[in-house]
């Protein structure tokens, strides 16, 4: 293997090439393969065969979003966990400690959410106040 | 087994629980009975029926607390053209009733039991579906089997074979 | 070998881009979104001031620039939630009453 | 060379996306060309040399953060913007301005500091150096950040919760 | 030392024949879990097309491609294509980073049976992982319709909230290996203690709640039963793809299998000792055997994979949730805790 | 019902909430049921049922046949328990006209009618399980209910459609080694009761996919009609079996499986607990078999065996003038109720003395379980409205009719 560093890089960038080149020929050979015979039934949106009520894109309950916050919050904690991880064994007892203030802190968020209900998705939340 | 002739005699099936309370409420409730093949039918005054089911079903000794069915005859062509039978059952007590209602021809209606038995709910709307009896009071009085732009009623006797074009 | 200031320009223009979005675009989600262009052109410079010091504080920055944006949006998004759900709209034009 | 053409191949996907996001008038198109400008700036930081921030800009930004954005752009359902009303006058001064001004920073940065050349990961960010770095010389920022994080989750929770439903809901327009 | 040239063609060998083998292992596991369904179920699973059903794959994916190819109107078109796209690439290009087996030299050319050997292999696999959840959002989103709505947004809410206890239990594995380069934590893991034990970390790092919390992660994260909820064919019809027909969804479904597979391999290199296990005999047998045991491996987690498959049923969306935030995360939390302090205890 | 677009009770509503159609073609609402959803997020906030995508107008056509040609169409009402049905219509039809059943054919139609009870119990566990994602067990009931059908087929020539009750007695005598055939399947089949239960019962999923889901309390489910295991999992003990015994049911010895809490569980136990019973009666039935005829006597209702109508000029002229005119019924009125594997199953028969019934009706206990979705589901979420579905074990042809 070349000593270049950026050279370790170049075959994922070629695979990702690659995997892009094979879905876009899959997509093109099923467009050109594929008949296409549509039929006013077949286009329309699938609603276990009724004409649909109301539009697709309502709003939705916002406990997704307050998933995907969480997600992000936790993710960002993960991706300080990483480089803590390998170095452990170098930063000692001193390290673990460090990082038992970090893990303390975001635990606390995700005590409060908990209390708050945001992580029951059981109840229905739009009639009681909650989240 | 021979069959035994129907008893309709209102003195004879007095001793009837269902029948005694129902005539020591109101006796003109009650407009006949009938007993036959072990099984007791009683002909209720139309404008009391609603009435007459929460007695029956609050009566404390045999109380017809279930409905079991509800459902309709039509005598096409003769008046009175229908009869709307209620199947009620004693879940404790283990005994059956049938109460009927005889209705008019024209522009049919009845009260409701949805108040009394929710069960109601789909008998009725589905005698008014198929039958064309109004159930007064009813809170979602609209066709149950066949569609909602349905011309005619296909279980009553006068339906043509090839329904209404 | 690319020199310095061609990073430097590219994170000028992602920065523009971004101020340009955040003042023409109506939409608050897209101009939180530009807001997001922006810290990332600002990441860019970092990380090539980084290269170019051979100090690797910079890239340290980079963690800190992405907590604060994280944040950022989860707060941000949250305020969009809340306005659009009194307001029924995303449109800043019309979101000019302080008060209900 | 080939620094110099993934720079340029890297740097045109990021022009494009970061323009695209302009143009484009539906707020989830300018999420994802958000995403593909992200994509191809982890690229840029791959060419740096900084490997961990390129994997984290991967991971936090275009995994996390535009999954957010992408959230609440189908929560929302939110449409197509309307046409800009009122700010003509940012629009008239404000793109002129920034195009003059960035040519200027452009030719600055050309004329004095264009000696200077960034190698080909030149300086390494291997994931060890930098928990190093942070996690000794920078220890008060990184705990900082977690409260920031704390205030964040709290903030966003309130925000997002359903007022209570005593109180009257108005609509506006 | 390669020259570069010779460095990009034997890269470029390397990727072609690994795409192969993935998208055959796609389409072998499928049949796999069909048999082994089948037999589990009382069938017999495929049986017509070829000995035992071996030719099945290849018939389906020659049917994919002849189905009809639909493109309902009522799509935001550019997205609706995007979205397989995206779901595919993403479970394709995470192999890159994955080494099946140790270095070998086949015609003068020594090269590691790998793709690319990164610093931070373990992170390009999350990174990529962590942009699956674009392609199920938007084809849920852009289909426009309710079933494919509800059932992206369930299966994106999913996705990241597993991918956090997911994430976090790999750092146990991360705290023992001292390094992100998958090899590297593969060769960690090598030898014995206790004169018996495999040296590998779901035994000897202690990582065996670490392992448990990435199973049932791995099986939320591909959308598996009992973590099945996107595609819930009882409720939501066919969740996020309900509007997808022929090739498009066909791409769904290999991006499915080959995320499966990923999460296998990713399983038998942190947990399982990668290719470590008994080797001798010739040289070609010494190259081969490695290999050998890394996919005898893969195929056993597969294996579970389909056997869970037929025995449980599914978790209510709520259920998932609570299961995902209030038992995993902290027990991936406790784990990497307790790791971190025997391991910076002893340091 | 079908090409209703708008429904006023469930306009969107002003926030969040959206209408979802569920069904009618739809993979687990067993059938065509659609159900008209208000959600909000995954919360079911209304719920409605909406039918009549099966109506065949079955009542209809049976004013048109005579008394015995109404008994194949009464097979296709619920098409999960033929022979309850059939039991129901001739039980209704001899009451009006005074038969009286030998009891071989009484046996029979005990035993049979818990086969069927089995069967149609193994359909609804099998898609039931399917519904909540244990797909192997849906194998596993289909595998027994394939040696139910063969029963079946052997005694009548027919898997489902079996018409095999005759008003009067039972259509054929079993064939050689059917009691020696079924003996065997009584005898296997608890332990496969035993499998499906391994699978399922102590399950944690299961458990909490089911326990405390779906919740009817023996008020409502008395007031909304609800019968069979609908209302004994709710805690009202009451079959009519046991407690207004026909067709000699009160012979048998038979526990009536009641659970308490009216929860998709408790009725999931209520019916995998009447799987043992009911193979407990078809073992009674068995041993004690009487001999004798399986059909009344009854020359002017009943049709003669092939060989008398052979061989005797009155037989011949008997079997002619039933198959061309029928017989006719004494005018009356009868309402015979049995336990269907779904609970009261009942029959209004109105005779004007004609060989034609003047009116049929099915009281479907389908039609009443299923008012007691909106009780179960509303304020629950999208998932229990399926575990629901499954749990009252509904048969759209029994509904619909």
């Amino acid at each position: 293997m070349p000593d270049n560093y950026f050279a370790r890089y170049l075959p994922l960038l070629i695979h990702f090439l690659f995997a892009g080149a094979l879905a876009g020929v899959i997509v093109l050979l099923s467009w050109f393969v594929g008949y296409r015979r549509p039929t006013r039934a077949k286009l329309s949106p699938y609603e276990c065969g009724m004409i649909p009520v109301g539009d697709a894109r309502e709003r939705f309950s916002v406990k997704f979003y307050l998933v995907a916050m969480l997600f992000i919050l936790f993710d960002i904690e993960a991706v300080f966990l990483y480089p803590w991880a390998v170095i452990l064994r170098d930063l000692k007892i001193f390290g673990f400690l460090e990082m038992m203030v970090y893990i303390g802190i975001v635990l606390v968020g995700l005590f409060y959410i908990w209390k708050k209900g945001a992580l029951d998705w059981g109840k229905p939340a739009a009639r009681r106040g909650g989240i | 087994m021979p069959l035994a002739p129907a008893v309709t005699d209102l003195q004879q099936l007095k001793t009837h629980p269902a029948i005694a309370k129902l005539l020591a409420w109101n006796s003109s409730a009650v407009l006949a009975a009938k007993f036959d093949r072990e099984e007791m039918t009683i002909y209720i005054e139309r404008s009391w029926l609603r009435e007459a089911c929460v007695l029956l079903r609050d009566d404390t000794d045999c109380p017809f607390n279930f409905l079991s069915d509800v459902t309709c005859v039509d005598w096409f062509p003769s008046e009175p053209r229908f009869e709307v039978v209620y199947q009620l059952l004693s879940i404790p007590k283990k005994e059956r009733v049938r109460l009927k209602v005889r209705l008019e021809g024209s522009a049919p209606a009845i009260d409701t039991v949805t108040s009394v038995w929710p069960a109601a709910n789909y008998f009725e709307r589905e005698v008014f579906d198929l039958f064309g009896i109004r159930f007064t009071g009813h809170p979602y009085m609209r066709r149950l089997l066949m569609p909602e732009d349905w011309e005619g009623h296909p279980l009553r006797k006068d339906y043509p074979v090839e329904g209404y074009r | 070998m690319v020199p310095l200031s061609y990073y430097l320009i590219l994170s000028g223009v992602l920065f523009a881009c971004g101020v340009v979005g955040f003042l023409i675009k109506r939409n608050i989600i897209t101009i939180f979104i530009s807001i997001e262009l922006m810290l990332n052109g600002v990441n860019l410079s970092f990380v090539a001031f980084a290269a170019q010091w051979h100090a690797l504080s910079g890239q340290v920055f980079v963690f800190f620039v992405m907590v604060v944006a994280a944040a950022e949006a989860a707060v941000g998004l949250a305020i969009i939630i809340a306005l659009y759900r009194t307001r029924d709209t995303l449109n800043v034009d019309r979101v000019n009453l302080l008060k209900l | 060379m080939l620094h110099l053409t993934l720079f340029l191949i890297f740097g045109a996907i990021c022009v494009a996306g970061a323009v695209n996001l302009l143009v484009q008038r539906h707020p989830i198109n300018s999420a994802l060309s958000l995403v593909v400008v992200m994509g191809s700036l982890a690229g840029e930081y791959l060419l740096l040399g900084a490997e961990f921030v390129a994997a984290i800009q991967v991971i936090i930004y275009a995994g996390a953060i535009m999954v957010l954005f992408v959230f609440v752009i189908m929560l929302l359902n939110a449409g197509e913007e309307e046409r800009a009303g009122g700010s003509r006058v940012a629009l008239l001064l404000g793109v002129p301005g920034m195009t003059i001004g960035s040519l200027l920073m452009a030719w600055v940065l050309l004329e004095r500091s264009g000696t200077q050349s960034v190698m080909m990961g030149a300086l390494p960010g291997p994931p060890k150096i930098i928990g190093w770095l942070l996690f000794h010389d920078f220890l008060l920022p990184f705990e900082v950040t977690s409260v920031l994080v704390l205030i964040a989750i709290m903030g966003a929770v309130v925000l997002a919760s359903h007022p209570e439903p005593s109180q009257p809901r108005k609509k506006v327009d | 030392m390669l020259s570069i040239e010779t460095f990009v063609v034997v890269s470029v060998i390397k990727i072609v024949i690994a795409l192969f083998v993935l998208l055959t292992a796609v389409a072998y596991t499928v049949w796999l879990e069909r048999k082994v369904v089948g037999h589990i179920q009382n069938r017999w699973g495929p049986t017509r097309v070829g000995p035992f059903g071996l030719l099945q794959p290849l018939a389906d994916g020659i049917k994919f491609i002849f189905k009809e190819d639909l493109t309902p109107p009522h799509v935001y078109k550019p997205l609706y294509i995007a979205a397989p796209m995206i779901a595919l690439i993403c479970a394709l290009t995470s192999i890159a980073v994955i080494p099946i087996g140790n270095w070998v030299t086949i015609g003068g050319v020594h090269t590691p049976l790998q793709i690319t050997d990164l610093n931070i292999g373990l992170l390009i696999i999350l990174g990529i992982t962590s942009l699956g959840v674009y392609g199920v959002a938007l084809a849920g989103w852009s289909s426009n319709s309710k079933y494919s709505l509800l059932g992206g947004l369930r299966a994106s809410a999913q996705m990241v909230s597993y991918e956090v206890s997911l994430g976090l239990s790999l750092i146990g594995v991360l705290i023992v290996a001292g390094s992100f380069s998958l090899r590297d934590i593969v060769d960690g893991q090598g030898g014995h203690f206790w004169g018996f034990i495999p040296k590998w970390n779901i035994f000897y790092g202690g990582q065996f709640v670490a392992f448990f919390i990435y199973l049932i992660s791995a099986y939320a994260e591909t959308n598996r039963v009992p973590f099945d909820l996107p595609e819930a064919e009882s409720e939501l019809v066919a969740g996020y793809h309900t509007e997808y027909s022929a090739m498009k969804f066909a791409m769904f479904f290999m991006a499915e299998y080959a995320n499966m597979i990923t999460v296998a391999c990713v399983a038998s290199l942190l947990f399982l000792g990668g290719w470590h296990g008994p080797v001798f005999g010739p040289p070609i047998l010494q190259a081969i055997l490695p290999v050998f045991w890394f996919v005898l491996r893969v195929f056993g987690f597969l294996f579970v994979y389909i056997w869970v498959r037929g025995t449980l049923p599914r978790f209510r969306y709520d259920q998932l949730m609570a299961f995902g935030w209030k038992f995993l995360l902290p027990l991936a939390i406790a784990n990497l805790v307790i790791t971190a302090l025997v391991v910076a205890w002893r340091a | 019902m079908a090409h209703l677009t708008t429904m006023p009770e469930l306009e969107p509503g002003q926030d969040r909430t959206m209408i979802l159609n569920m069904g009618p073609q739809h993979p687990s609402t067993h059938g065509v049921l659609r159900v008209i959803l208000e959600i909000d997020g995954e919360n079911v906030v209304r719920i409605m049922p909406d039918i009549g995508y099966l109506h065949t107008g079955i009542e209809k056509t049976c004013e048109a046949k005579f008394y015995q040609q109404v008994v194949p169409l009464t097979d296709r009402i619920d098409y999960l328990c033929p022979l309850t049905n059939n039991l129901c219509y001739v039980l209704a039809v001899e009451k009006l006209l005074g038969l009286e059943i030998p009891p071989k054919a009484q046996w029979m139609r005990v035993m049979l009618n818990e086969l069927t009870r089995i069967n149609s119990h193994l359909v609804w566990l099998g898609t039931h399980a399917m519904d909540i994602g244990a797909l192997t067990v849906f194998l596993y009931c289909f595998r027994e209910r394939e040696d139910i059908l063969r029963l079946f087929e052997a005694v009548s020539g027919q898997r489902m459609m079996t018409s095999y009750f005759r008003i009067g007695g039972l259509a054929l005598e079993p064939p050689l080694g059917f009691f020696e055939q079924t003996g065997k399947f009584a005898d296997r089949f608890p332990a496969k009761v035993d499998e499906y239960e391994n699978l399922l019962t102590g399950n944690p999923i299961w458990m909490m996919r089911t326990k405390g889901v779906a919740k009817l309390a023996a008020e409502d489910a008395i007031a909304l009609g609800a019968s069979g295991p609908t209302l004994r999992g709710s805690g009202v003990d009451f079959d009519l079996r046991r407690d207004m015994p026909y067709s000699g049911y009160e012979n048998f010895k038979f526990r009536v499986p009641v659970a308490q809490d009216g929860d998709v569980f408790s009725r999931y136990m209520c019916r995998v607990r009447e799987l043992r019973e009911s193979i407990g009666i078809v073992q009674q039935a068995l041993q004690g078999m009487p001999e004798g005829p399986i059909k009344a006597d009854a020359p002017r209702v009943v049709l003669p065996d092939r060989e008398k109508m052979k061989t005797q000029m009155e037989a011949l002229i008997y079997h002619f003038k039933i198959i061309t005119e029928g017989f006719a019924v004494p005018e009356g009125e009868v309402y015979q109720a049995v336990e269907s594997p779904r609970g009261e199953m009942g029959y209004y028969v109105v005779s004007d003395g004609t060989a034609k019934p003047y009116r049929v009706h099915m009281r479907a206990a389908c039609l009443a379980n299923m008012q007691t979705l909106p009780k179960m589901c509303e304020g629950r979420l999208l998932a229990d409205v399926i575990a629901a579905i499954g749990s009252i074990d509904i048969v759209l042809g029994e509904i619909d009719r």
